[in-house]
């Protein structure tokens, strides 16, 4: 009875890759009474009548308490006396006696992989009626029998140390890039910082103030800023993106593309280039509330202080070329390629405020509807060098307005634009933002529209409070529509109080949008050269959302900020800490440990289908070359790769499909001796 | 494969039953536009998506499906010039195109109703949305008389664009393939206030509830009348009427007079194709009486 | 029931004043297969479908209200007049972040409401007129003038033309569609009906 | 031809992580269940595949249920759904085939709660017998 065409190809691939040290197996089997606990319900002696007989079982024997020190000599001996090189102990699970029966044969001198577990305690006799003695037994036999077929075949495993590379890479520059990469350099190991920005500090150097303190955030960030930048083991890269990354833990390698800025770094910052460019655009930086010049800094503080020419906007008529005393500016310049080794990589490269646009009916950015801005926009409206130099002022006529409404929840909690997830920051900037209007002008009517005010922990709740103090108003309704009076040209918010049952149509000069914060944009490809998984939300993805946050789906690889979700500036700082030292303790020790649970592959069997590339969760699998490379340090052994493969070429050591098969066929009892 | 260039023509029940000029118009447009209509013998109501679904979901189901069996033993596809009739074929279609258990289920019924089954062959369509995409303003022009020198207010109505995933037209928050189409007519379309609501008509609340039912139209007049335009422009028999009866209501019990003529968009297509204005149906209006067409002729260009 | 006791009469009394509303009284099972169809069960009472409502700007629906009174299964929507009182534009469908669909659950409701009798009088005439001609709106002599005036004709090829066709579809269609439960007063035919109807089912 | 009450043999794949977990959480509770359950211990449930499962029913395993992780805590990321996705299309191919689709299933378990495995496993025991009334085991 040939049962399984593929076993036997399998079995075939075996004999090749096994055919260096062909030892006849020579199986020990120990079954445990556990005192009343095994034996009562399973009959221990007739268990090892019945396997005793069994192909390469050269020992059977039951014991009281194996795990007691004199099972544990039991099974020694039985290595030194009987030649036994492959133990089954029936006893408990695995997780609570597997390791003390894999340490005792190690002591013997065997591979600690070559010992297997049958659980007939747990899996048999504790969830078995002692009235059903016959039927438990016969359970155990089945159960031990397929172990016995397993352990026929077992392999050694090696351990490995990996040596690392003792430097870290940071992707992203704003406060959780800034944080980590502070805190790796000052354990004394080297930081790429890479930034895409010109200058570094990310969306918390846009803001006003800060919750929930109200500070002034570039007092805050700066000295991290600087810190950085003059930090003797930090190599700031700015205006540069990951273009590839190779390796894994300890050893990655990763091409870094720089842009040209057409200014030396012996600029002064004296800004004589910029007073004189003749080019006015509205800057990025400020949501468009001011105006920069085709050769400028992001802003007065921005570090590196270096100024930057945008050469899509210029028009070359080399006026900052002529003006910069030090002879800066030079338009030949090239984007560069750097090559970097690294040992562990911190992603931290934040969010992107959500596009309102998409939400039909609230008209943002349509023609006709300046006087609805985002948050981010208000922000920088409130910013001393904006265009409305800090004054609060419509945007279509510079009048300052009578009243202003907030919309809360505008692309977060919304099934329609898919983004189900609550932002989680903007109740809270929504009220910091409400109360810096009623600080610079009081007279102004501010009234938020909101589902839930989520203000949870601690000052949060008080800084709702404060708001409600400052006589804002607040609406419990999301508000299904804002409307422009074509012949008045008012904008009115069609809204319900539904804590009074009212609907209401709010008449108001400017409205605010609580736009939600979401995934950068770039971040899928970003993704995809990591090999690191995202969220149908398309953040990154961690480790685990409870036991390890910060960790991204691959060794090596850890999160920080907002990049994992959205977060608040706490809680990014936070977690920049701990994504630096999880990252730092490979680097700082100095190598890695690493059982070898992987896949073997067989070449002459493989078609480079690359089915198992795709199936692998780790991205350690490739093809390169017309070959199928394993990344040894990448895999997780989870052996997702094994069933996916048409040809049988990639087997999980230990777990290859004909060692599967033979433990099933050792249940299910169709035939125990192969 | 369903023939080209013919439709089954589906009459509902407020058009051939009230304003058979806006039949008599559409009939002019698709003759014109090299269509072939053609007659749904003992076709019934849709039945009305507000009213009638409401008493019994799959009694609405099957009725509607009873109409669509007519269409597809002729192996064409269905139109419509009613929002209601297009709300209700449209989507009971489109359901048991997708729904194979529910289509025998359907199907058991129909059988009851005499020689019909339901077999998924066809699509339906409505005029508005055969003029304004799949003609389009570029090539209406082809095929204008006279252009009409005009301001409109435009109502698309709830049932051509809603609910948007099944009718998959245009914008339900910002629609503007009217607007466009009747550019091409020379018509322009006036912004009022609060302009895509409803007319206050649907859901049966016509019937039963004519107070909440006008209360809506007349804030809806209110708005329109703010803007001042020669006519008001719909896509849909019973919007026409709650627009019509909603003028007559006012007068009468208000005393307030707007007078503003309403036209179906076949109504205004066809004149602009050339139809004589006596087929309009205007004098049969208490609203448009009063109300002189103005048309700039434009050169043939066959 | 002369022989209540003085606590029970009591109880009777208050209880017709009502203090608390007894929540165990509602019957949150009732609207299981609206749940299936529209996930009710995840309304955050955001009010947009109601702040979207047309109709509820005049009057006092607030699909919103009749949401939350589903969820908690209060089965008295079923008799409020306020269900029917949709226009079925959709706006609140098109726009719930939920997506909860109040368009269908209202269209649901009026389902289960007109099971139980609960139809206005008007609506059911409009059942008489689509059962005796076809239609919900039938012609009349002054339409027949008008087609004849546009040169069109007179009846248009529609069920009614065909009324009177032997075994004729329309004696069929009013028999076995749209058989609408009586009202509440005449109980006896009403539970006739409701059995006919679990039958089919 | 179905076997005597109690003389199945059901196979369990589970996971070593949840999977696993529970059912020693199972048995540390004593909750009881049938002996026709026989649990197989791999890394993964996306591990099992059709062969597995195939294997085991040909050599007379009368059911065969996989069971993982619950979704969004594989510790492998998304073994569970592959392996899931896997046995849905086993079940229409089965059921093309003229098999019962109720021999062949895909569980989730919680280690901390033994309930769990067991409610897989009676699940299990439950539709083989719908299997078995279907006339469309292997056996
Ligand atoms: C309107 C508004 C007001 C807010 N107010 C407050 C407040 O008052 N208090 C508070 O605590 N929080 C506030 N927040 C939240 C705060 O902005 C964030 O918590 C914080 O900025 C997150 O920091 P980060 O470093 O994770 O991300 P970011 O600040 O977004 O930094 C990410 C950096 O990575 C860079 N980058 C992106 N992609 C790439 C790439 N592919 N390669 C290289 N670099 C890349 C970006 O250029 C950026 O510099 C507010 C948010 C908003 C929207
Ligand atoms: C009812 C409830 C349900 C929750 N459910 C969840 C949930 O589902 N998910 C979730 O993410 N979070 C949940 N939480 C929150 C979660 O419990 C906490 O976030 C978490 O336990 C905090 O861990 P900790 O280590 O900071 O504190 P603790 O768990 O409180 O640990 C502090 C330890 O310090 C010891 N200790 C205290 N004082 C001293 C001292 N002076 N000297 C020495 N030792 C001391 C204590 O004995 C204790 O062992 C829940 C909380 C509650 C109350
Ligand atoms: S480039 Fe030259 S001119 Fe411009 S800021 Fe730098 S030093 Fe000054
Ligand atoms: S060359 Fe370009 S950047 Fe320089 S001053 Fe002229 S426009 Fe500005
Ligand atoms: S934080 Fe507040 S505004 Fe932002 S999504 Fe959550 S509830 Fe809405
Ligand atoms: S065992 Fe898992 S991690 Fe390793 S290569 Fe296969 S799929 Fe990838
Ligand atoms: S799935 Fe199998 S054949 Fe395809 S590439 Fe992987 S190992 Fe080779
Ligand atoms: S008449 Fe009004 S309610 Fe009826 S279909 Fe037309 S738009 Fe809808
Ligand atoms: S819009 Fe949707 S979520 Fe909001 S209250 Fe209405 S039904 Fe509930
Ligand atoms: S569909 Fe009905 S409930 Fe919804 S907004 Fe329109 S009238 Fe109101």
């Amino acid at each position: 009875m040939t049962n399984s065409s593929n076993a036997n190809n399998i079995a075939e691939i075996d004999q090749k890759s096994k055919s260096k040290e062909k030892e006849e197996p020579r199986i020990g089997v120990f079954v445990c009474h556990c005192g009343h606990n095994i034996a009562d319900t399973v009959d221990v002696e007739k268990t090892i009548e019945e396997i005793k007989g069994l192909d390469n079982v050269v020992e059977a024997q039951h014991y009281m308490f194996m795990c007691s020190k004199q099972g544990i000599e039991m099974v020694k001996n039985s290595i030194k006396e009987k030649g036994v090189n492959r133990t089954v102990v029936a006893s408990c699970s695995v997780t609570q006696h597997g390791p003390t029966f894999a340490k005792a044969i190690e002591e013997e001198g065997l591979n600690k992989h070559l010992h297997f577990q049958a659980n007939i305690r747990e899996g048999c006799s504790w969830v078995t009626s002692k009235k059903k003695r016959p039927e438990a037994t016969k359970k155990a036999i089945k159960l031990v029998s397929g172990a016995i077929n397993r352990a026929r075949k077992l392999e050694e495993v090696e351990t490995k140390q990996i040596a690392t590379t003792k430097a870290a890479l940071v992707i992203g520059g704003g406060i959780a890039g800034l944080r980590a990469t502070m805190d790796l350099a000052n354990l004394g190991i080297p930081v790429y910082l890479v930034e895409r920005e010109s200058s570094i500090g990310g969306h918390m150097t846009q803001l006003y103030k800060t919750f929930p303190t109200n500070e002034c955030p570039q007092c805050s960030i700066s000295p991290l800023t600087n810190g950085v930048a003059s930090h003797k083991n930090v190599t700031l890269m700015t205006y540069s993106t990951v273009k590839a990354v190779e390796g894994s833990l300890g050893n990655f390698e990763v091409k870094i593309q720089t842009k040209p800025r057409y200014v030396h770094d012996n600029c002064t910052s004296c800004g004589e280039c910029s007073a004189n460019c003749p080019v006015e655009v509205p800057s990025e930086w400020d949501s468009g509330m001011s105006m920069r010049k085709a050769i400028y800094k992001l802003y007065p503080q921005a570090i590196p202080s270096t100024y930057v020419r945008d050469k899509k906007v210029c028009i070359e008529c080399q006026t900052c070329v002529n003006l910069c005393p030090v002879g800066a500016v030079d338009f030949s310049m090239k984007k560069k390629m750097t090559t970097i080794k690294v040992g562990s990589i911190v992603v931290a490269t934040g969010y992107d405020e959500y596009d309102p646009s998409e939400i039909e009916p609230y008209h943002y950015g349509q023609e006709g509807y300046e006087d609805i801005i985002t948050q981010l926009q208000f922000e920088r409206m409130l910013n001393p060098v904006s265009l409305t130099g800090s004054n609060i002022l419509r945007p279509s006529d510079g009048r300052v307005p009578k009243r202003v409404v907030m919309i809360q929840c505008v692309g977060s909690r919304n099934e329609q634009v898919g983004n189900e997830y609550c932002t989680g920051v903007c109740c809270m900037f929504g009220n910091k933002n409400a109360q810096m209007i009623k600080e610079i002008n009081p007279k102004i009517d501010v009234i938020m529209c909101y589902i839930d005010m989520r203000t949870p922990g601690i000052y949060y709740e008080e800084f709702y409070k404060k708001s409600q103090e400052k006589g804002i108003k607040f609406i419990r309704g999301r508000p299904s529509e804002i409307e422009k009076d074509p012949i008045t040209g008012e904008l009115s918010v069609i809204v319900e109080d539904t804590l009074s049952l009212t609907p209401m149509e709010i008449k108001t000069d400017m409205i605010i949008l609580s736009a939600a914060m979401v995934p950068p944009k770039g971040i899928g490809p970003l993704g995809s050269k990591l090999q690191i998984l995202r969220m149908k939300e398309g953040f990154f993805k961690e480790f685990h959302i409870k036991m390890n946050p910060t960790k991204s789906s691959k060794d090596g690889i850890f999160l920080a900020g907002a990049i994992q979700g959205p977060k608040d500036i706490t809680q990014s700082v936070a977690q920049a800490g701990s994504a630096a030292a999880l990252a730092a303790a490979p680097l700082v020790r100095g190598y890695i440990e690493k059982e070898m649970i992987i896949p073997l592959i067989d070449h002459s069997n493989c078609s480079i289908c690359g089915i198992c590339v795709t199936a692998c969760p780790f991205g350690a699998l490739a093809i390169n070359d017309e070959k199928l490379e394993l990344n040894e340090v990448a895999c997780k052994g989870c052996g997702l790769c094994q069933p996916v493969c048409p040809t049988a070429a990639i087997q999980l050591i230990n777990t290859r499909e004909d060692e599967l098969y033979d433990e099933i066929v050792g249940i299910t009892g169709g035939i125990t001796n192969v | 494969m369903v023939q080209d260039k013919k439709y089954a023509f589906y009459l509902g029940c407020i058009m051939p039953n009230r304003y058979p000029a806006i039949e008599k118009s559409t009939r002019y447009v698709m003759e014109k536009l090299g269509y072939e209509l053609l007659d749904m013998e003992r076709a019934a109501c849709c039945p009305a998506p507000g009213v009638l679904r409401s008493f019994d979901k799959e009694d609405w189901m099957v009725a509607a499906a009873r109409n669509i069996c007519i269409a597809e033993k002729m192996d064409v596809d269905l139109i419509t010039v009613c929002n209601g009739c297009f709300g209700t074929l449209q989507e009971v279609n489109l359901r048991l195109h997708e729904d194979e258990a529910l289509r025998e289920k359907v199907n058991e019924k129909l059988k009851l109703l005499g020689d019909y089954e339901f077999k998924a062959t066809i699509e339906v369509k409505h005029v508005a949305a055969l003029l304004s995409i799949d003609i389009g303003p570029t090539e209406i022009q082809e095929h204008l008389v006279r252009k009409l020198n005009a301001t409109t207010a435009i109502h698309y109505g709830c049932h051509f664009l809603k609910p948007s995933h099944v009718r998959q037209i245009d914008s339900p928050e910002d629609p503007t393939i009217l607007e466009d189409f009747v550019e091409a007519l020379g018509i322009k379309s006036l912004n009022f206030k609060q302009k895509y609501t409803c007319c206050g008509a649907g859901g049966g609340i016509k019937a039963a509830y004519a107070d909440t039912s006008m209360t809506i139209l007349s804030e809806k007049m209110k708005h329109i009348s703010e803007v001042n335009p020669d006519f008001i422009l719909d896509v849909c028999p019973f919007c026409h009427l709650q627009f019509e009866s909603g003028q007559d209501w006012l007068k009468k019990n208000h005393n307030i007079n707007y007078d503003i003529p309403v036209f179906h968009l076949s109504q205004i297509t066809a004149y602009c194709m050339g139809m004589d204005e006596k087929y309009m149906g205007l004098q049969y209006q208490n609203n448009g009486k009063k109300y002189e067409l103005t048309p700039i002729e434009v050169q043939a260009n066959d | 029931m002369t022989s209540n006791t003085k606590s029970e009469s009591i109880n009777d009394f208050l209880k017709e004043k009502k203090k608390y509303v007894d929540i165990s009284e509602f019957d949150s099972h009732f609207f299981d297969d609206i749940e299936r169809r529209s996930k009710i069960l995840t309304c955050i009472q955001c009010g947009t479908c109601s702040a979207s409502c047309e109709s509820g700007r005049w009057t006092a629906l607030k699909t919103r209200i009749i949401i939350r009174k589903l969820i908690l299964g209060d089965l008295s929507v079923l008799k409020d007049p306020d269900i029917w009182l949709c226009t079925t534009c959709y706006n609140c469908y098109e726009r719930c972040p939920r997506d909860v669909r109040p368009t269908d659950v209202i269209i649901e409701l009026r389902n289960y409401a007109s099971k139980l009798g609960n139809i206005h009088p008007v609506h059911r005439k409009v059942v008489d007129y689509l059962k005796a001609t076809g239609h919900a709106v039938p012609i009349n002599d002054k339409i027949k003038q008008m087609r004849k005036e546009l040169d069109m004709e007179e009846i248009p090829p529609t069920l009614y033309k065909f009324k009177d066709e032997e075994n004729s579809d329309l004696t069929r269609y009013a028999k076995e569609l749209f058989n609408l439960v009586p009202p509440k007063g005449e109980k006896e035919e009403n539970k006739d009906t409701n059995k006919d109807k679990e039958k089919k089912a | 031809m179905s076997k005597e009450k109690g003389k199945r043999d059901v196979l369990a794949f589970m996971c070593a992580e949840c999977g696993q977990g529970a059912a020693v959480t199972a048995g540390v509770a004593r909750l009881g269940y049938s002996t026709s359950i026989k649990i197989i211990r791999v890394k993964c449930s996306g591990l099992v595949g059709p062969i597995q499962i195939m294997d085991a029913l040909k050599n007379g395993a009368d059911s065969v249920a996989v069971i993982g992780c619950c979704f969004q805590a594989c510790h492998f990321f998304n073994g569970n759904f592959l392996s899931m996705h896997r046995i849905k299309l086993m079940k229409k191919l089965f059921k093309e085939m003229g098999y019962s689709d109720q021999m062949i299933n895909h569980y989730t378990a919680r280690a901390a709660e033994g309930e769990t495995a067991v409610g897989d496993f009676e699940d299990a025991i439950e539709r083989l017998l719908v299997a078995e009334k279907e006339g469309g085991t292997f056996a």
